[in-house]
């Protein structure tokens, strides 16, 4: 039997959603494996009480959330965080570099608190046991697609540990930093191909920080080419906030 | 004027019989036997007529198992070369590969190639005593020695078997020892870290067992697989009885992507353990850094 | 009837409720709840480097994530005072197009189309009607392949910067990409028979339409701001003077109001104002579509996204012609980091989105300000839903829900850019 | 061997001709940088370039590569053919002319890699001569001169090229495809003029004497830890190495599922799971350890069965590695036993 698959979204751009929309070519084939039971974004209809694989975009904000996320994990036999959102927390968590209470009056002025029930910015992974990840921002649809046959065949999550500059020289591109430029490359997680590079733009550290990264190092090689140190910190926070950057 | 390499064999310029090394042939799964709740004993058959009879192999050595759309790994073949037409594998379940298979049915085909490595020297063994020492799954490829020593039983003196395993229920091949306990021509001691109350059996390390084995240092070959820890204080035991360090055989397990000595992590000091091993004798073990 | 309250209105961006209140037999209030939970955008990016805006801000909604980062990259370039080259426009135009053939598509075949033939998603279509399925995903793939080319990427495109752009697609491509937008042209047009061939009711809107306009073409890019009823033009500098937000109750997504009216952007605002702008293609579609401009029926907003995919493909095709006739380069210029204060502003294809900023001298940013389209439009969508309900209260229970539905799918609405 | 001058406006005829037969590759601008490219105007070829970002491999063991199709259902390979074009490699320095002849000792000997072998033997190699730049040190490996691996080598004596020619092929191709004459005892003296010239331009000494002893003297040396606490794990030297050919093999499934490819792709020993098996055993956990791996596979662990280092000067790595780590440095390392 096909399994069930539900793909539900917490706080997020749905830009990996859309991903999913924009793998025109496989999407027919894609479906025709599964049995999509809820997709809010493409189709009317509830969430079902049973499903076999839920696929998750967004990070954690809200109380909701934290709920729905329980009881996806009691019902779903796989977990699949699919984007940096959901991985890392995102750019959503970047709202933890202040009080949410100042961000409030910020945004609405007169510190009214327009939606009770917030909390601090999360990855899925600290509130429930995720078994695929699939990051990036976006989700790049053949990584998608790679994920998701592992998760059909009950495989490994399969998440890439290395950093990007490897794919970067594969791709033969010059090096940012020798011109002084901050990368991120040389301590994000691979699997994009260095996509950012080879198109002329520095990495920005999309896929978050690689598990094996050696930040210390690479505070002393920013120093080295001329990029102040201190902004490996901050321009990893974009994606990382809350993966504690202490580099 | 393109050459295209065609099949498994290169046209134009590349002789006719260059095979595909990469390329598995297709095995038939004859037979599956749970060994525990983690391994399983597969018994295979090639399924190409020529291919099966061109596989020939040593004790000791090992094939690539392919599951195709989930991948490849080196398993160290089992049954004894001296049975015809089929080989045994016993896997346990460990991850993708080994788990797809573990799902595998008989009748299903999975993907073989090799043999590859070198395995234990047999013919040099013959003649003399052999102390077999085995840690978990490393019984696997001894129990293909074991199995070819016992068809040539009479060239060898005293075998002894030392087999020590986690728990009872771990143990492996326990229908062959239980038969092979009661022989007279083979010694074999099992021991389990963690007895429950069905074990009768020796309790402790597998190191333990040596306290109650002699040893003819002169003319004993030692020959040992098990997990990474287990090598170091095996083989001082064998050094305590004064057996010679080049007839100490060692089994590694390293991570392999070809079996063939190119995709490079089998790495062990200088050398490959896919080609240079999987089996080296002690003297060169000790030469290779990071080796035990 | 009874109250009622529909959650997470499905085939919308975002998170949004429909709640109904129904007092004697009549509806006393109906709203739209915009539940999606706060973002916090404009304060985050503040305190960030000038160059991050366009990536931080482009998060706020991954559907027209081109169009969030060109008009972010406008503000800051406007804050900075860099000029940028017109092969750079010319890009930027093409980037924005993208995402109106890829949003056109998906709205008007994924969310709004299931409704007309009755059917609870675009899935089962794909059997009944392969030949429309393929049609989208047509139009939509060549939306995000236009993306691919110009932006890198089209979810987040990563070559459009502060300045220009860090490559340039592969002129070959480009000429190969003109051929592929004049072979959708058909479909377009078909996209527009389709839709003018569905009933939809009756029904004006009482709110003030804006959007952007030009002299010199269909404005998407720049222009100023145009308001259809008041007849007034204003600088996109004055954006905050002209637009006022407030703070309403029910939604995380502020309202706003022009001159104390409910406001309208989008595509039907668009084509109102600047249907003398249409290409020649897109001037048949228009006459094929039926419309009689202005027309102040929010359901016609599928028809005229319909009749702007027509106009885009043939526009498209000529900004490439022009692009590989031109020479020039879109190489990022260079410029001085200095304070300012700067804004910007593109049509989305939901309607025009403005991103204003303050940057000190350091290049770190001070303040920031977005008001989207869904915002733009969500008091008069209240307001829509208000005057079309009691027309027809009378209907079944079901039957109200989807026409309701089916307006709130009109605006095309973003529920997760309205709260950013 | 066979010599030949040819004039270097008359170059370009060369390339030209060859481009009839073969697809040429060679040395083009990309930025600042230089990358191995298809040729398709003679005039974009840049014989001055100094190092190519990646090496003449890719040309024959792709950085990613399908090495089979395969049908799930009954595990059967449907496709294992390899395409391997006629191609020149137009351009390249003595040390990546010597670096393909260490690449073939692993891919070739008991088991053939099909796929490396088809394309190597359908490629011919046009050496060039060069100018040391300051991260170059194959003198110290004796790779700096080739004296086989090539079709033609040209070396550059002024206003012509002193071609070496070393295959019938080669030989062929300058006659059809370019004027040439014979040398004369004045291109002789100009030849060693110049290789001397090249000899003097070295900026790097390196100290190789007893290096495989040192690496097995020095293993528990703390200059490791110092390197694997400067070295970031990103694998950027394996990947411009030309001498680097470890690889990972997966398999990837088309959407439906039901059929796949074998994929190999370039892997690095500097990444943290390359020697990880099953149950979390890592024997290269630490940074450290797979540095030094790096080093001691290079100089030892090749050389015990090759008889050469696996090495060949190019400093790509130099260039490539973010960190300052680089065969200079630890060699030096090594021979002082402190890393400066
Ligand atoms: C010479 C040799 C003989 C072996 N004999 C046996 C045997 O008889 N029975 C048995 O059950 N196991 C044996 N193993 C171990 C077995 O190869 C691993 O358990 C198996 O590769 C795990 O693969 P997987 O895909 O199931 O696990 P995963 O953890 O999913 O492996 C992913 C990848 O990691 C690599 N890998 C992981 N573990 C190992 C490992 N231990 N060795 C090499 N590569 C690894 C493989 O490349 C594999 O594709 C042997 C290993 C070697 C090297
Ligand atoms: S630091 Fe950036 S530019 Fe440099 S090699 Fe790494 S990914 Fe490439
Ligand atoms: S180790 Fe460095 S210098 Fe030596 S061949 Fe490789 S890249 Fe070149
Ligand atoms: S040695 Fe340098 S290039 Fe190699 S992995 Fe370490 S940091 Fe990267």
């Amino acid at each position: 039997m096909a399994p069930r698959v539900v793909v539900v979204s917490l706080a997020s751009d749905f830009g990996c959603q859309v991903q999913l929309t924009n793998m025109e070519d496989d999407l027919l084939d894609v479906l025709g494996l599964m049995d999509l039971t809820y997709w809010q974004l493409a189709s009317s209809g509830h969430m079902p009480d049973a499903y076999d694989v839920a696929i998750i975009e967004g990070a954690v904000t809200t109380t909701e959330h934290v709920e729905l996320l329980k009881d996806v994990r009691s019902k779903a036999a796989a977990v699949v965080a699919i984007g940096t959102c959901a991985v890392t927390g995102g750019i959503p968590a970047l709202a933890n570099t202040a009080g949410l209470e100042t961000r409030y009056a910020t945004v609405y002025g007169g510190g009214v608190a327009v939606a009770p029930g917030r909390i601090a910015p999360a990855p899925i992974d600290s509130i429930i046991d995720v078994d695929y990840h699939v990051p990036g921002c976006p989700i790049d649809t053949a990584e998608f697609l790679r994920g998701l046959s592992r998760v059909l065949q009950g495989l490994s999550d399969h998440m890439p540990d290395q950093m990007m500059c490897a794919s970067c020289k594969v791709s033969e591109n010059a090096c940012f930093l020798e011109v002084g430029t901050v990368c991120l490359g040389l301590v994000t997680r691979a699997g994009c191909k260095a996509k950012c590079p080879s198109l002329g733009r520095p990495c920005t550290g999309c896929r978050g920080i690689a598990p094996d990264a050696n930040l210390a190092s690479a505070r002393e090689v920013f120093a080295r080419y001329g990029c102040d140190p201190a902004s490996l910190a901050s321009s990893l926070l974009v994606y990382n906030t809350a993966a504690e950057v202490t580099a | 004027m393109d050459t295209i390499m065609r099949g498994t064999h290169v046209s134009g310029a590349v002789p006719e019989s260059t095979v595909n090394p990469y390329r598995p042939w297709p095995a038939r799964i004859t037979s599956i036997m749970d060994l525990t709740p983690q391994e399983k004993l597969f018994e295979l058959r090639l399924i190409d007529s020529d291919a099966r009879e061109a596989f020939d192999f040593s004790a000791g050595q090992f094939v690539e198992l392919s599951v195709f759309g989930v991948g490849e790994a080196p398993i160290s073949i089992s049954s004894a070369p001296s049975k015809q037409g089929f080989i045994e594998l016993c896997v346990r379940n460990a991850g993708d590969v080994t788990g797809a298979l573990h799902r595998k049915q008989c009748g299903d085909i999975v993907g073989l190639r090799g043999p590859f490595g070198r395995g234990f020297p047999f013919e040099e063994m013959k003649g003399h005593d052999v102390l077999l020492v085995a840690g978990g799954l490393g019984i696997a490829p001894l129990k293909s020695l074991i199995n070819h020593i016992h068809d040539d039983r009479h060239d060898f003196g005293k075998v002894t078997i030392l087999y020590g395993a986690k728990k009872p229920d771990e143990v492996l091949f326990r229908y062959q020892f239980d038969m092979w306990q009661h022989r007279d021509d083979f010694d074999l001691m099992l021991t389990v870290d963690q007895p429950d109350d069905t074990w009768e059996g020796e309790v402790g390390l597998v190191t333990r067992l040596f306290d109650k084995i002699d040893v003819d240092p002169e003319n004993t070959y030692g020959a040992i697989c098990g997990p990474p820890v287990m090598y170091k204080y095996v083989i001082a035991e064998m050094r305590k009885k004064a057996m010679d360090v080049d007839r100490i055989y060692v089994s590694f397990e390293r991570r392999m992507k070809c079996g063939i000595g190119k995709c490079g992590h089998c790495g062990v000091g200088h050398q490959y353990a896919c080609v240079d091993g999987p089996v080296f004798n002690y003297w060169e073990a000790m030469n290779l850094q990071e080796a035990i | 009837m009874a109250d009622l309250t529909v959650e997470h209105v499905a085939r919308i961006e975002g998170h949004g409720n429909i709640s109904v209140s129904v007092e004697n037999g009549v509806v006393s209030s109906i709203r739209m709840d915009v539940v999606e939970p706060a973002r916090f955008f404009e304060s985050m990016v503040v305190g960030r480097r000038f160059d991050e805006a366009p990536l931080i801000t482009s998060r706020i909604c991954g559907i027209c994530s081109p169009n969030h980062a060109v008009t972010s990259i406008k503000a800051i370039e406007s804050a900075l005072g860099v000029e940028v080259s017109e092969r750079t426009k010319l890009l930027r135009k093409l980037l924005v197009y993208g995402s109106y053939l890829q949003n056109h598509a998906t709205h008007l075949y994924v969310f709004a189309a299931p409704d007309f033939v009755g059917l609870p998603s675009v899935f089962p279509l794909a059997a009944t009607h392969p030949d429309i399925v393929a049609r989208a995903l047509k139009i939509k793939k060549l939306g995000n392949e236009l993306c691919n080319l110009v932006g890198g990427r089209s979810v987040h495109p990563v070559t459009a910067v502060i300045g220009g752009f860090t490559a340039e697609p592969d002129p070959r491509k480009l000429e190969a990409f003109r051929e592929m937008l004049l072979d959708i042209a058909p479909d377009a047009v078909s996209t527009v028979e389709l839709f003018a061939s569905f009933e939809v009711p009756a029904f004006d809107t009482a709110g003030e339409m804006l959007a952007l306009s030009s002299t010199d073409d269909y404005a998407i890019y720049e222009g100023e701001i145009a308001a259809l009823d008041a007849g007034w033009r204003r600088p996109v500098s004055d954006y905050r003077e002209v637009i006022t937000e407030s703070i309403v109750g029910h939604s995380n997504a502020k309202h706003t109001m022009v001159a104390g009216m409910p406001i309208i952007v989008g595509a039907l605002p668009r084509l109102n104002i600047n249907a003398g702008s249409l290409s020649a293609a897109g001037r048949d579609a228009l006459a094929k579509a039926g419309l009689t401009m202005p027309s102040r029926n929010p359901f016609h907003t599928h028809l005229a996204q319909a009749v702007e995919l027509v106009d885009a493909a043939e526009r498209c095709a000529g900004y490439i012609g022009r692009l590989l006739e031109m020479g020039g380069s879109s190489a990022p210029v260079p410029f001085k980091i200095q304070a300012g204060e700067g804004a910007g502003a593109t049509e989305a294809p939901r309607g025009t989105l403005y991103h204003g900023y303050g940057i000190d001298d350091d290049g770190f940013i001070t303040r920031g300000d977005v008001i989207t389209p869904t915002a733009q439009n969500l008091a008069n969508l209240d307001a829509d839903m208000r005057a079309f309900a009691p027309t027809i209260a009378d209907r079944p229970r079901d039957e109200f829900i989807l026409l309701i539905e089916q307006l709130v799918r009109a605006y095309d609405p973003c529920m997760s850019c309205a709260v950013h | 061997m066979f010599f030949r001058v040819i004039a270097k406006d008359r170059l370009p005829d060369l390339v030209r001709g060859l481009s009839t037969e073969f697809e040429v590759v060679g040395p083009v601008a990309k930025g600042e940088k230089f990358v191995l490219a298809p040729i398709e105007d003679p005039a974009s070829l840049r014989l001055d370039y100094d190092t190519t970002v990646l090496p003449p491999k890719k040309w024959f063991f792709p950085p990613e590569e399908t090495i089979m199709r395969f049908r799930v259902a009954d595990n059967e390979v449907v496709d294992d053919e390899v395409y391997a074009p006629p191609r020149v490699l137009f351009g390249l320095h003595p040390c990546d002319v010597n670096s393909l002849l260490l690449m073939d000792n692993v891919f070739f000997g008991k088991y053939v890699d099909p796929y490396y072998r088809a394309r190597r033997e359908n490629t011919l190699i046009v050496g060039v001569s060069c100018t040391p730049s300051d991260t170059c040190f194959c003198n110290a490996w004796g790779t700096d001169e080739t004296h086989w691996g090539f079709d033609i080598f040209l070396s550059d004596i002024g206003d012509s090229y002193f071609a070496s020619i070393r295959s019938v092929k080669g030989a062929e191709l300058v006659d059809r495809h370019v004027e040439s004459r014979d040398i004369t005892d004045e291109d002789t003296r100009l030849f060693q003029e110049r290789t001397a010239a090249f000899k003097a331009a070295f900026s790097n000494d390196v100290d190789t004497s007893q290096l495989p002893l040192l690496l097995d003297a020095k293993f528990d040396s703390p200059i490791w830890e110092a390197f694997g606490e400067k070295c970031l794990a990103c694998g950027a030297c394996s990947m411009v190495c030309p001498t680097c050919y470890c690889f990972d093999v997966h398999d990837e499934l088309e959407a439906d599922q039901q059929h796949g490819r074998r994929v190999r792709t370039w892997d690095s020993c500097q990444f943290k799971e390359f020697a990880a098996v099953a149950h979390g055993q890592n024997f290269r956990d630490t940074r450290a350890s797979r540095v030094k791996y790096r080093y001691y596979h290079k100089q030892w662990g090749y050389l015990s069965k090759f008889e050469r280092v696996l090495c060949v000067g190019c400093g790509r790595c130099a260039r490539a590695c973010k960190a300052n780590i680089n065969p200079v440095r630890v060699v030096e390392a090594l021979q002082t036993g402190v890393v400066d």
